[in-house]
């Protein structure tokens, strides 16, 4: 049976979609890295610009209290669509990365010390790794990993028991999706435990906020972070989640304008809640644009998103592992939107090159993962990576151009 | 199809069948070249001649197409030249990749890497094994 | 003489100052704060989101190859907009607050200790003050202030040369042009005079970018930071220009993909030049939308903006100061095009309130000038600031509507 | 014409000619209320009786016309109130600023804020005294 009934009803909303590359029509399979964007995300950010900027907050005139309140009920609804009790704990950041960075640095700096752990996995991607080598060094903690078995990518979750009773853990930060493996983590299950230990989470919602409902209640998480552009949001700008918790008593991470309480020549204190963390002017426009991003993604459904997921990745997996020397990464069933691959001896770049001259949008790399790919014995690997405007017989496609690939790379 | 002009027969023969594939033991010297966007890692290795020429060349390392055969004629090209030499083809063939209009002159079967010209992306790739070579002209045999 | 040359030219590209606010004609006047977008700028932010987007540097297919060409390109040209030598020397950020916290966090902990000086202004804007109190609290250094006299907000820059020889200054860090008292400083000079003594320059650009000619080579400046949003670009994205002396051997500021060479689960490096400072996915659009602006205020040329902001600057100066119990912060001649004041007893919030219910767009509070505003016996002025869209007859619409202020506020 | 919803007349014979102005001196308590983005301040001061109601009420401060309206119509208000009363008469004030449909019974005079409900820029202003009588109100006498 053929299901693509959600790119029946979506596909026509985004644009890009209809060209055509290298004289083929576009098959974009490069979700992973950056979703695109539907019409009413782009004709919002444009309506913004030409109807109602203006700085936000310290403006009282009709354009600023516009701007002022279409940015705060872009946070508004990041808490809804995360599910948070309140938009207070909703920062907006640059993006995932961004998130990260500002948790390793303003949590990390107050509550980690020698002799401290923490706990990540080895699938992350550098943005949920170096951040906390960093920290690490900075503070005298050290970095721990739960390790990853196989091609399937598999953790051992029951250590995870283990290693918090016999560690001082202060911090477990994992991804809920990876970006390589496409394996899904039990996030519910794993920040229960780390509760059970009293051991502070961090989730890599990258590739899952676009892609699976979400609720941070229920997740009982600390932190959760995730990018607009991979969830059809505009550039540059991405959600920390903080429990309140957690977030009440952290220091800022960057200082400016909008963030500050009171200030003299000698010293500054700051503002409660979400904007001691946003110094300067934020980015207006993206917070817009990712409001009408999540708007759009609810009226779909992460849970009929999800379903298309898990089906195109398993007919991906199906129909590939049919090439002769494929190589694929990840769990076979119960696997995300996307799928990681070797093909024979054939260089990812080549393979990507190639499929590129036919439409087919690939991405061939580490994928931010090196360690991982190099504890595989892998250098690269060309991934395609699904959304829900995707087709089976995109699918179908790909397929059919990695067969020719075969034969013209062959040896 | 402009898949082949990027893939030249030629460029698929040295990529599947690279010559002077290998190391040399010291005092050899050896460069390393690592393009960390895409993992390719080349090492080249060279001995020299009493006269300042490249006597002997080789290269191991993991590498897409575009690189392994870039790196592959560039063993045959340099072999026998001065260092000045070949650092000054190392110039010319980047100038015929960057720049337009550059006339081929000398660069001999190093031509049929014309095609990454359109794909200013994979410019690394024809690099790389270059980069390695001058690192590997540049270390003083200690 | 009435001079609107730039305005009868340029005024139409920007939809957005054509609509009614409150019913009247909107005359927006909160430039210093954010500017507005011409029609260019806002196509092509849509026409990339349509067109070409997807995630930049790491991908070879056609969208990822464009991206990040386009990308790049607006790198390339912000180089050539501040007279920088490469492209290398240009750092995408947030903005102005993202920029001056990169460098106090960098550049700040590699090279301040205990007994150095960091040396600013008193009449910084929050942005460039709060970073510095954190970095000398951190480092150990001192942060002392160059001081402001007056309501004319005179520095008495022949002191520089005294503060220099008698203190370990390392940093020099001050603003082009004051968004409360628009005064210009003597960037050249005063850059010359620390190049002497072998101190590190940051120049705040953030009010002069759009507004002035740049040269760094020129001025000699080792950092200068302006943010998109000041003039005619994006929300979200902002400019670091950093002398290659300076920035070759600075660490990264935040971590994660894209600006990693090696990566294990030990250790990393990074990438050599700005990329190092990017981490993870930038804000693109931001960057594009951005060459547009740049491009566009070439076109124009800054020499005529900034000859206009003196025009309309002397003669807000003049016109105002006719106002019964008006006080007026900063120059009277050379002033930039801004004009901040205290009107009697009437409350900024109320001037400001009075005035948009008349369509005018003033800002009022202490513009990120706490200090500065305590110093001078203020707690908030109104500032009224222009660019080269506004015209003389907004001015006098402004003096109008304040002298009914005063009538409907007066005792 | 909308601003005079904003600035009833009462509004700015109060701002003009606050009520109350002024200070108290111990043992009457004080709080204060600031407004980082606008620079808004004000300092309101209270005696109670020993019966527990409120017997005497100041404030001073620096504040544009609404904060200063506000907090001197809270003046005339609260006098007399129990502490209970007094911060049940905030809720409802703020119920009344911030939530559609809920009358103004008991308000009194505070009713000329209504126009603040199409200002929502300016509710910080009209509440901040309140926030600073709330603050005296709690603050215990030592
Ligand atoms: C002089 C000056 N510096 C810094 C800033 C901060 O800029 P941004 O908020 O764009 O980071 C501003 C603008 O508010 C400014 O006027
Ligand atoms: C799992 C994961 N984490 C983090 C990131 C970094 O996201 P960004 O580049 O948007 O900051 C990505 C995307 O590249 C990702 O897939």
């Amino acid at each position: 049976m053929v299901v693509n009934s959600l790119a029946e009803r979506y596909r026509a909303d985004f644009p890009i979609l209809d060209q055509k590359v290298n004289g083929f029509p576009l098959v974009y399979l490069d979700n992973a890295a950056s979703t695109q964007h539907p019409n009413c995300v782009i004709d919002e950010i444009a309506r913004y610009y030409r109807e109602d900027h203006a700085n936000v907050h310290r403006g009282i005139h009709a354009l600023s209290s516009r701007s002022t309140k279409l940015y705060e009920d872009a946070r508004a609804r990041a808490a809804r669509f995360l599910g948070a009790a309140s938009a207070d704990s909703i920062i907006f950041t640059r993006g995932t990365t961004e998130g990260i960075n500002l948790v390793a640095t303003s949590w990390g700096t107050a509550h980690l010390g020698p002799g401290d752990v923490i706990l990540i996995t080895e699938m992350e991607h550098h943005a949920n790794l170096i951040p906390w080598q960093i920290a690490a060094r900075r503070t005298g903690a050290s970095l721990q990993y739960l390790a990853v078995h196989g091609d399937e990518g598999t953790i051992d979750w029951s250590d995870l028991e283990r290693l918090l009773s016999q560690n001082r853990v202060r911090l477990l930060a994992f991804t809920h999706i990876s970006n390589s493996l496409g394996c899904i983590n039990p996030v519910r299950a794993i920040c229960a435990t780390a509760r059970r230990h009293g051991v502070t989470t961090l989730v890599d919602a990258a590739q899952s906020a676009g892609h699976a409902p979400i609720n941070v209640q229920e997740l009982d998480c600390d932190f959760l972070v995730f990018s607009g552009h991979k969830c059809c949001g505009p550039t540059g700008i991405g959600i920390l989640y903080g429990n309140p918790a957690v977030l009440d008593d952290m220091q800022p991470y960057q200082f400016g304008g909008e963030m500050i309480s009171r200030v003299t020549y000698e010293s500054a204190d700051w503002k409660p809640g979400p904007h001691r963390f946003e110094a300067g002017t934020p980015h207006i426009a993206g917070a817009i644009g990712l409001n009408v991003a999540m708007d759009y993604l609810e009226t779909i459904g992460r849970p009929a998103i999800q379903a298309n997921d898990h089906h195109l990745g398993e007919v991906a997996y199906e129909r590939l592992s049919r090439l002769p020397g494929i190589r694929i990464l990840g769990p076979r069933r119960e696997r995300a939107g996307l799928i990681s691959f070797q093909l024979g001896a054939t260089h990812a770049h080549d393979l990507v090159a190639y499929a590129d001259q036919f439409g087919i949008a690939l991405r061939g790399g580490h994928h931010c993962n090196q360690p991982l790919m190099r504890k595989l014995g892998l250098q690269a690997t060309a991934r395609a990576s699904f959304y829900f405007y995707n087709t089976e017989s995109e699918i179908d496609r790909l397929v059919e151009v990695l067969e020719a690939a075969i034969k013209y790379f062959g040896a | 199809m402009e898949i082949d002009e990027l893939y030249q027969t030629i460029i698929l023969d040295h990529s599947k069948r690279p010559r002077n594939f290998g190391e040399l033991p010291p005092p050899a010297t050896k460069g390393e070249g690592y393009n960390p966007s895409c993992g390719d890692e080349v090492v080249v290795f060279i001995s020299q001649s009493p006269q300042g020429t490249i006597e002997q060349v080789r290269f191991t390392g993991q590498a897409c197409a575009i690189c392994t055969a870039s790196t592959s004629l560039m063993t045959t090209q340099v072999k026998g030249k001065t260092v000045a030499e070949a650092l000054g083809l190392k110039r010319t063939f980047i100038d015929f990749l960057t720049q337009d209009a550059i006339p081929a002159t000398g660069l001999g079967n190093l031509q049929a890497l014309a095609g990454v010209k359109k794909f200013p992306q994979r410019l690394k790739c024809a690099t790389l094994g270059w980069h390695a070579l001058e690192g590997a002209l540049k270390t003083n045999v200690g």
